[in-house]
């Protein structure tokens, strides 16, 4: 029996020892550079071929069409496998060139003639040139298709077009200028016109490219290209043998021979396969995980990063739309106090921000008085005052709001009625739900009854966006990009963020007024220090006027296994695989294949 | 009407009243698959609504349950809004995961839970009786998210199983024999979380119907003409104790598809659990409809079995159904 | 014993009678005729002796004249009344004529009750109040030879033969005037069966009670009944009075009935009480 | 023998009775055993562990206990020796209403301000874990015994006249609990929350809960009852009593029902604890008791996040006080039921 077991084990051995050594050998090797080819030298990048990447993903894709993916998890796995013309880098948050390796514009800002790299190819081998993108941008402008991207496309309801000038040279006019152009780009992939052409010509561009697609329908211009999806589980992409990147020794990009998504489902699944040596990065820690891996310290070696404050910004907004004819006269009725700037500033007054950082976040976030946050250091308005909290002039707001308190301290309206709202959150966010209960706490200091409600998030965006059937409610928003242009849609007047007040005809106050003309006066100004000072009055009026009460942002939290080299975790998204290409594994191949 | 004929039937009503209701529901829950979207400032409401009509989400929910019957007599059960694929096949490539789990678990269950009933019930306020009484209270009365996550921390610290998933990521690299260790030591974890949660109940169970048997006329009877315990238990107590068990053992067939969600959604095992669980919080209504029909649809197959089973051992029941027909 | 034959107005007269079970099958159902026009009547105060093997359909005719089920055909006369025909609520003063005592004493009381409990049972179905509850119970009691002193423990508590004293103060309790004995001395050892049956006897001349026996056991049939029907196959085969049957028998299946019980008797020691 | 069994089973049915009245007692007047309101948070003290009762400090014994307050230190908090404060009996606190009926601000124990005896700890805002215990218990053993009368009640009608009267009204009767059991009750849950009005107190949320977990949970024991019924209305006291004319009323209540009290007994002794624990799903999505109102499902709600569940053991209490409440709850089901059938 004994000998029986040992001679089975060491004929497992043998065949795992022989198959490990045919698997290797799976991996495409990078293609030596030739001489046509126009490649970006990453010049200050080193690192060492091998080894594989796994990342451990909250929820399992749900399609690689970069057209239609909505979701984040796809697009993050999408961004690995594609490529755009112009890319932020994440790390500066300044745009440098990409597919496109140089750009000009028109004096008047509406033109972009842009310059393709030659002799480039897509992951099949296909090389790429200005019919590509001329085939993309179709695609994203095709009113049929209904492309989330396509709304970045359409300046003031006017389509940007695009023409094919040379076989590498695309040129984009603008509507109207537009600052800050270039960073429309980044995060539209540019698609196989070879591949995508057909599906699209049929009508079944939605259905290309689900994760069912074989990997030889798929090809992209990113680092890495799909190997293989298996449902439920993972998703396997291996080194892109044709990518345009080489390192400073003329090595081509990138150093990982695969890239392997794990879909684990629940943020605790993540942070305990972490722990337990089966991914190899995390991003979006909370504070609790990030103190937890930091104090244990399970894992033999992890490089945890604490970037600082982050661009979401969270905030209690209170229900200021027009709600005539909805039946709701109960909130009509509270609209009063809400719109009484008097008592958003009382609100404002009595929240405990430093509480709110310490206990929801466990200090690792900072307090917020306006919608930039510390973390955007281009925008941040420094001027803006960041009073202390102060029941007392809380409570001299409200007294000279006419309001006033019965002997069990309980807040009365100059009509005598009471103080007494509700706040919805949504329950899937642990932090907003202890933001919402300190806040009452905080509140209840003021004499006001305050209810917390968490709803499930679809439940809260649903009362928000379309019946308004609410008090208020603490919400966050997280910019995808620290420019002030994504944020249009929340401070203009007619924006479809405009939460506090949606669908307004026309400005209903003289601030919103003011803040429409300010927002439209910096989308077209090409000057850095003019737009600065306009988004600088906008935070100035929206930290006096508070539509929103900031509350906190958190810091941006990432980790990764020690032997990762070039980890440069950075506080755009993606935070840690924004330079996927450049990472490797250090001390090289005998350590890769042991997962 | 013969007993499978009637159940066939029934199964059938059953499925148009479930899918009915489930478009009932799904119609009430507030929100939709592209509200997320909203949330986004830079996507305009005309690219959502122009998304929803691609989808037929604007069309009334008598269309769309027409439209859905079509799709599900060709067998695909809907088209997913979030995979853009139909709903059958991304639902089976799953089903088949949750399948190993559960039938696994179940098995275990069963093998574990039923001479420990019975054991418990044969020697009652025994050390093992009252072990057992604790143990269940205490598995009872903690939610198992609780008991999974600490189990899973445990193991975890430990380095005793693999927390998550269902194979490693070399799964094709090995062997035929190491692909099967793998998946077992993938598949521990989560067995080891349902077979507590599960088993606590059925013990209690089983052991509350043998008492009930061992105090019935003919076992005192038997007992009085000194029969020995073991054939007084295995031959004339356990196969009228079965009744309720059978009954429970109904549910655990039925429960082969959904009952283990949430011990899915924690372990990562790729099974139905975290795909419907996502698609109700995203409202890709199509995948859960079809989740629940695909539950559905076992469920009628546990029961019937369960109610055979019944029928065969307890031939009462059978003059009984005769009698009242 | 009074062997006469007595005045021909008979007390209880089936003509006809037929009952069809519908089992459901797993795959089709199958209908199973047990009882196909069977006739015969009772005289008033006498006894009549159903015979035949397990399934030919004598416990059916029983539970169809006990009222337990209702019969597909036939009728079943008590004096001018066809109770066959009659409505649920119409039969309930009929059930206090017609009373049946069980096979199985054991399983034919609630062992969760006491002695008392399961004797009042009829009693208290009828909704006659406590007192005469209490006093019915006792006479009952007593009229079967047990003491009334135990008659608050539970049945589990009486022997085999007990339990059947029980059962037949039970059927006492509604004083009926046809009490269906469906092999209610079978599975009891000799002297027992000896004692019952001559308390069934002292009962039948005390209150003028007709029974109608069910048993496929000769001997106590042939102590008991004055007449003998041999049923088979849902039929009754042959009918008469109990010499006859006894010294003569006709019909093959009596013939073989007799023999096998006779080989039974041989070996009837052996068996004990054990009803399993 | 019997006999003596019988008393012995009586004395520890009182026992367990005993047990359980005190259990009810102690929660019934939580305001008064508790030091704190639930409520109130200290925010200087997030996830403090449990307060060290002491006896002994540097010098001497002290008959009376006292406590050292937490200070917080890096990664947790340190004791700090300089000031102590001792445990008196019967303080005056927070003010709460005894009994429902009036103002108090009596409680049994406590230290003075600023002092904190937190016996179990505290949770992320600094709220007395034991307080939050002895008030989340009011709502949770209270919601888990109604919801489950009210699964019990329906399942047990439903199961028993499936059961006894069979044929159609069977196939219909569990074709319906095949139905309940099979629908999306997640998205019904979320329907009725979004009709609601944000604005429910917590009593009126407690009650909406029980009645919907209630009614949802009904169609197990339907089927485990109707699966004693189907055996037990053939037998042959069933049909002697039908003999005697006993209508089904009659038969159901005498002889039918009873036979389904053990799975009764055991269903409820094993739903009360899952019911009370259930509030941990359902206010994953947004449908359990609101903050600030303590309730078990709700404080143990928190330990969903992993890195809680391991670094602070002392959240666990709420399950420590289920499970000891479940047991008791289960003993004296088992005790009646081995009662009633050695009866």
């Amino acid at each position: 029996m004994n000998v029986i077991a040992r001679l089975s084990l060491l004929v497992c051995l043998l065949a795992g020892v022989c198959v490990a050594g045919a698997s290797s050998a799976e991996n495409p090797a990078p293609e030596n550079p030739g001489k046509n080819e126009e490649l970006q030298r990453v010049a200050d990048t080193s690192g060492r071929y091998g080894g594989h990447l796994t990342v451990g993903q909250r929820a399992e894709p749900k399609t690689l069409n970069p057209v239609i993916a909505t979701d984040a998890v796809s697009r993050e796995v999408i961004g690995r496998l594609n490529a755009d013309l112009i890319e932020i880098n994440r790390a500066t948050q300044q745009t440098e060139p990409a597919l496109a390796k140089s750009w000009k514009t028109s004096a008047d800002g509406r033109i972009f003639t842009l310059q393709l790299r030659r002799g480039i190819r897509f992951s099949d081998g296909h090389a790429f040139d200005a019919d590509d993108v001329i085939f993309s941008f179709a695609v994203y402008m095709d009113e049929n298709i209904d492309s989330p991207q396509r709304d970045l496309l359409i300046i003031d309801g006017k389509p940007m077009t695009v023409a094919k000038i040379g076989p590498y040279t695309v040129r984009f006019t603008l509507p109207r200028p537009y600052a800050a152009a270039e960073r429309i780009f980044d995060g539209l992939a540019m698609l196989p016109r070879h591949l995508l052409e057909k599906p699209y010509r049929e009508g079944k561009f939605a259905q290309a490219w689900s994760l069912n697609a074989q990997p030889s329908e798929i090809a992209g211009l990113g680092p890495f290209r799909l190997k293989q999806y298996v449902p439920g589980q993972r998703i396997v992409a291996e080194r892109n043998p044709y990518y345009w990147k080489v390192d400073r020794d003329n090595h081509r990009l990138p150093y990982l021979d695969e890239m392997v998504f794990l879909f684990v489902g629940t943020e605790n699944a993540q942070v305990l396969r972490f722990e337990a040596g089966e991914t190899d990065i995390i991003s979006r820690l909370s504070s609790e995980n990030f103190n937890l891996l930091a104090h244990e310290g399970t894992r033999v070696s992890s490089q945890l990063a604490d970037l600082g404050p982050s661009l979401e910004y969270n905030f209690v907004v209170f229900n200021q739309n027009d709600l005539t004819g909805k039946k709701l006269d109960a909130i009509a009725r509270k609209q009063v106090w809400f719109r009484d700037l008097k008592f958003r500033q009382a609100v404002n007054a009595a929240i405990d921000r430093d509480g709110i950082v310490r206990l929801v976040y466990g200090t690792r976030g900072t307090p917020l008085w306006g919608n930039v946050g510390p973390g955007n250091k281009l925008w941040i308005n420094q001027a803006i005052s960041h009073p202390q909290r102060s029941l007392e002039t809380a409570r001299q707001l409200l007294k000279s709001a006419g309001f006033s308190w019965k002997t069990n301290g309980e807040l009365v309206d100059g009509s005598g009625e009471t103080v007494d709202f509700t706040i919805v959150t949504s329950s899937s966010n642990a932090q907003r739900m202890k933001m919402a209960t300190l806040l009452q706490d905080d509140l209840s200091h003021l004499g006001m009854q305050v209810h917390v409600v968490p709803l499930e998030f679809r439940a809260l965006i649903d009362r928000v966006f379309q019946s308004f059937d609410y008090d208020a409610a603490i919400m966050g928003l997280g910019g995808g990009d620290a420019d002030p242009n994504p944020e249009m849609n929340v401070w203009m007047s007619s924006g479809t963020s405009h939460l506090w007040n949606l669908g307004e005809k026309q400005p209903a106050t003289d601030w919103e007024r003011e803040i429409d003309q300010l927002m439209q006066r910096q989308m077209v100004e090409l000057d850095y220090n003019q737009r600065k000072r306009t988004y600088d009055r906008v935070q100035q009026i929206i930290s006096e006027n508070l539509p929103f009460i900031f509350l906190a942002t958190p810091n941006t939290l990432a980790g990764a296994d020690g032997r990762l080299g070039n980890f440069h975790p950075a506080v755009l998204d993606p935070n840690t695989l924004w330079n996927a290409d450049e990472l490797y594994i250090r001390g090289g191949l005998e350590n890769a294949g042991t997962r | 009407m013969s007993y499978l004929v009637r159940r066939l039937v029934r199964g059938i009503l059953l499925l148009a009243g479930v899918s009915v209701l489930c478009f009932l529901f799904t119609e009430m829950a507030p929100g939709s698959f592209f509200d997320e979207m909203r949330v986004n400032p830079q996507i305009s409401p005309e690219t959502i609504a122009g998304l929803r009509a691609q989808h037929g989400l604007d069309q009334p929910l008598v269309v769309r349950y027409g439209r859905w019957v079509k799709s599900a007599l060709h067998a695909d059960l809907g088209y997913s809004i979030a995979y853009n694929t139909p709903v059958a096949p991304l639902l089976w490539s799953r089903a088949k995961n949750t399948l190993l789990l559960t039938l696994t678990a179940m098995v275990l269950t069963w093998g574990i839970s039923l001479p420990l009933g019975l054991w418990a019930a044969a020697k009652r306020g025994g050390v093992l009786d009252r072990a057992i009484t604790v143990i269940s209270s205490l598995l009872i009365a903690v939610p198992e998210i609780v008991i999974a996550l600490a189990l899973l921390a445990t193991a975890a610290r430990w380095r005793l199983t693999p927390v998550g998933g269902m194979v490693s990521s070399n799964f094709e690299e090995l062997s035929g024999w190491e692909q099967f260790r793998d998946v077992v030591a993938h598949l521990t974890l989560p067995v080891v979380i349902l077979v507590l949660c599960e088993s606590a109940v059925i013990v209690r169970h089983v052991r509350a119907s043998v008492l009930e048997v061992l105090g019935a006329s003919y076992v005192q009877t038997a007992r009085g003409l000194g029969i020995s315990r073991g054939r007084l238990l295995f031959r004339h107590v356990l196969p009228v104790a079965a009744n309720p068990a059978i009954s429970l053992f109904g549910f655990s067939l039925a429960g082969l598809i959904s009952g283990s969600m949430l011990v899915e959604v924690i372990c990562g095992w790729p099974g139905l659990g975290p795909l419907v669980l996502d698609a109700t919080f995203s409202r890709d209504l199509y995948v859960v409809i079809g989740g629940i029909m695909f539950s559905a649809l076992f469920m009628l197959g546990g029961n019937m079995v369960a109610d055979i089973m019944l029928m065969v051992s307890d031939p009462r029941i059978r003059t009984g159904a005769a009698d009242a027909g | 014993m009074s062997r006469e034959p007595e005045s021909q107005n008979a007390f209880l007269r089936v003509s006809g009678l037929a009952k069809r079970y519908v089992r459901g099958g797993l795959w089709r159902e199958r209908v199973v005729e047990a009882v196909r026009g069977v006739d015969f009547e009772i005289a008033a105060g006498r006894t009549l002796a159903l015979v035949g093997e397990s399934g030919s359909g004598k416990s059916t005719v029983a539970r169809c004249v006990a009222l337990l089920e209702k019969s597909d055909a036939g009728q079943i006369w008590i004096g001018d009344t066809d109770i066959a025909s009659l409505s649920l609520s119409a039969l309930l003063p009929w059930r206090t004529q017609v009373q049946m005592v069980f096979q199985d004493a054991v399983t034919s009381m609630n062992p969760r009750f006491t002695a008392a409990e399961a004797v009042e049972e009829p009693l208290l179905i009828m909704g006659k109040d406590e007192a005469l509850r209490r006093e019915t119970v006792r006479s009952s009691v007593n009229e079967v030879g047990l003491s009334v002193d135990g008659i608050e423990r539970s049945v589990m508590q009486f022997s085999g033969g007990q339990r059947q004293r029980l059962a037949i103060a039970r059927a006492l309790t509604v004083r009926p005037k046809l009490l269906v004995l469906d092999e209610a001395l079978t599975g009891l050892d000799l002297s027992t069966q000896g004692q019952i049956a001559n308390l069934l006897l002292d009962l039948q001349a005390a209150h003028s009670l007709t029974y109608l026996l069910i048993s496929h056991d000769p001997a106590v049939v042939g102590r008991m009944a004055d007449v003998i029907a041999v049923m088979a196959g849902g039929r009754i085969v042959e009918m008469g009075s109990t010499a006859e049957m006894m010294t003569a028998p006709k019909h093959e299946e009596t013939i073989r009935l007799l023999r096998s019980a006779r080989a039974a008797q041989t070996n009837l020691a052996a068996i004990t009480g054990a009803s399993l | 023998m019997q006999v003596r069994v019988r008393c012995k089973m009586s004395g520890k049915i009182t026992w367990l009775i005993i047990l359980l009245v005190g259990l009810h007692l102690l929660l019934l007047l939580a305001g008064f055993v508790a030091p704190y309101d639930p409520a109130a948070q200290n925010r200087e003290l997030p996830y403090a562990p449990p307060t060290r009762l002491h006896l002994w400090d540097s010098s001497r014994f002290h008959l009376r206990p006292f406590v050292y307050p937490w200070s917080p230190v890096d990664d947790g908090y340190r004791e700090d020796r300089s000031q102590a404060y001792p445990v008196h009996a019967f303080v005056r606190g927070d003010s709460y209403r005894f009994l429902g009926l009036f103002e108090s601000n009596l409680h049994l124990f406590g230290v003075e301000n600023p002092g904190k005896c937190l016996l179990l700890g505290a949770d992320a805002f600094g709220r007395d874990e034991f307080s939050r215990v002895l008030y989340g218990g009011q709502i949770s053993v209270a919601a888990g015994i109604v919801a489950t009368a009210v699964t019990l009640f329906v399942g047990s009608v439903i199961g028993v006249v499936a059961g006894y009267y069979g044929g159609w009204i069977d196939e219909t009767l569990m074709g319906t609990t095949e139905l309940f059991l099979s629908l999306p009750w997640l998205y019904f849950l979320l329907g009725v929350r979004a009709f609601l009005p944000l604005h429910v107190s917590a009593v009126r949320t407690f009650f909406l809960l029980t009645c919907v977990i209630g009614l949802i949970g009904w169609a197990r024991p339907a089927r485990l009852v109707r699966g004693v019924v189907l055996s037990s209305r053939t037998r042959n006291y069933v049909s002697a009593a039908r003999g005697f004319g006993g209508a089904d009323f009659y038969l159901l209540r005498r002889h039918i029902a009873p036979e389904t009290f053990g799975v009764l007994l055991t269903q409820a002794a094993m739903l009360v604890p899952r019911y009370i624990a259930a509030e941990v799903a359902l206010s994953f999505f947004g449908l359990g008791v609101n903050e600030p109102t303590a309730s078990w499902g709700n404080m143990l709600s928190a330990l969903q996040q992993y890195s809680v569940l391991i670094s602070y053991g002392w959240l666990l209490a709420p399950a420590a006080a289920l499970f000891v409440t479940s047991v008791i709850y289960y003993l004296l089901a088992d005790a009646l039921h081995s009662r009633l059938e050695s009866r």
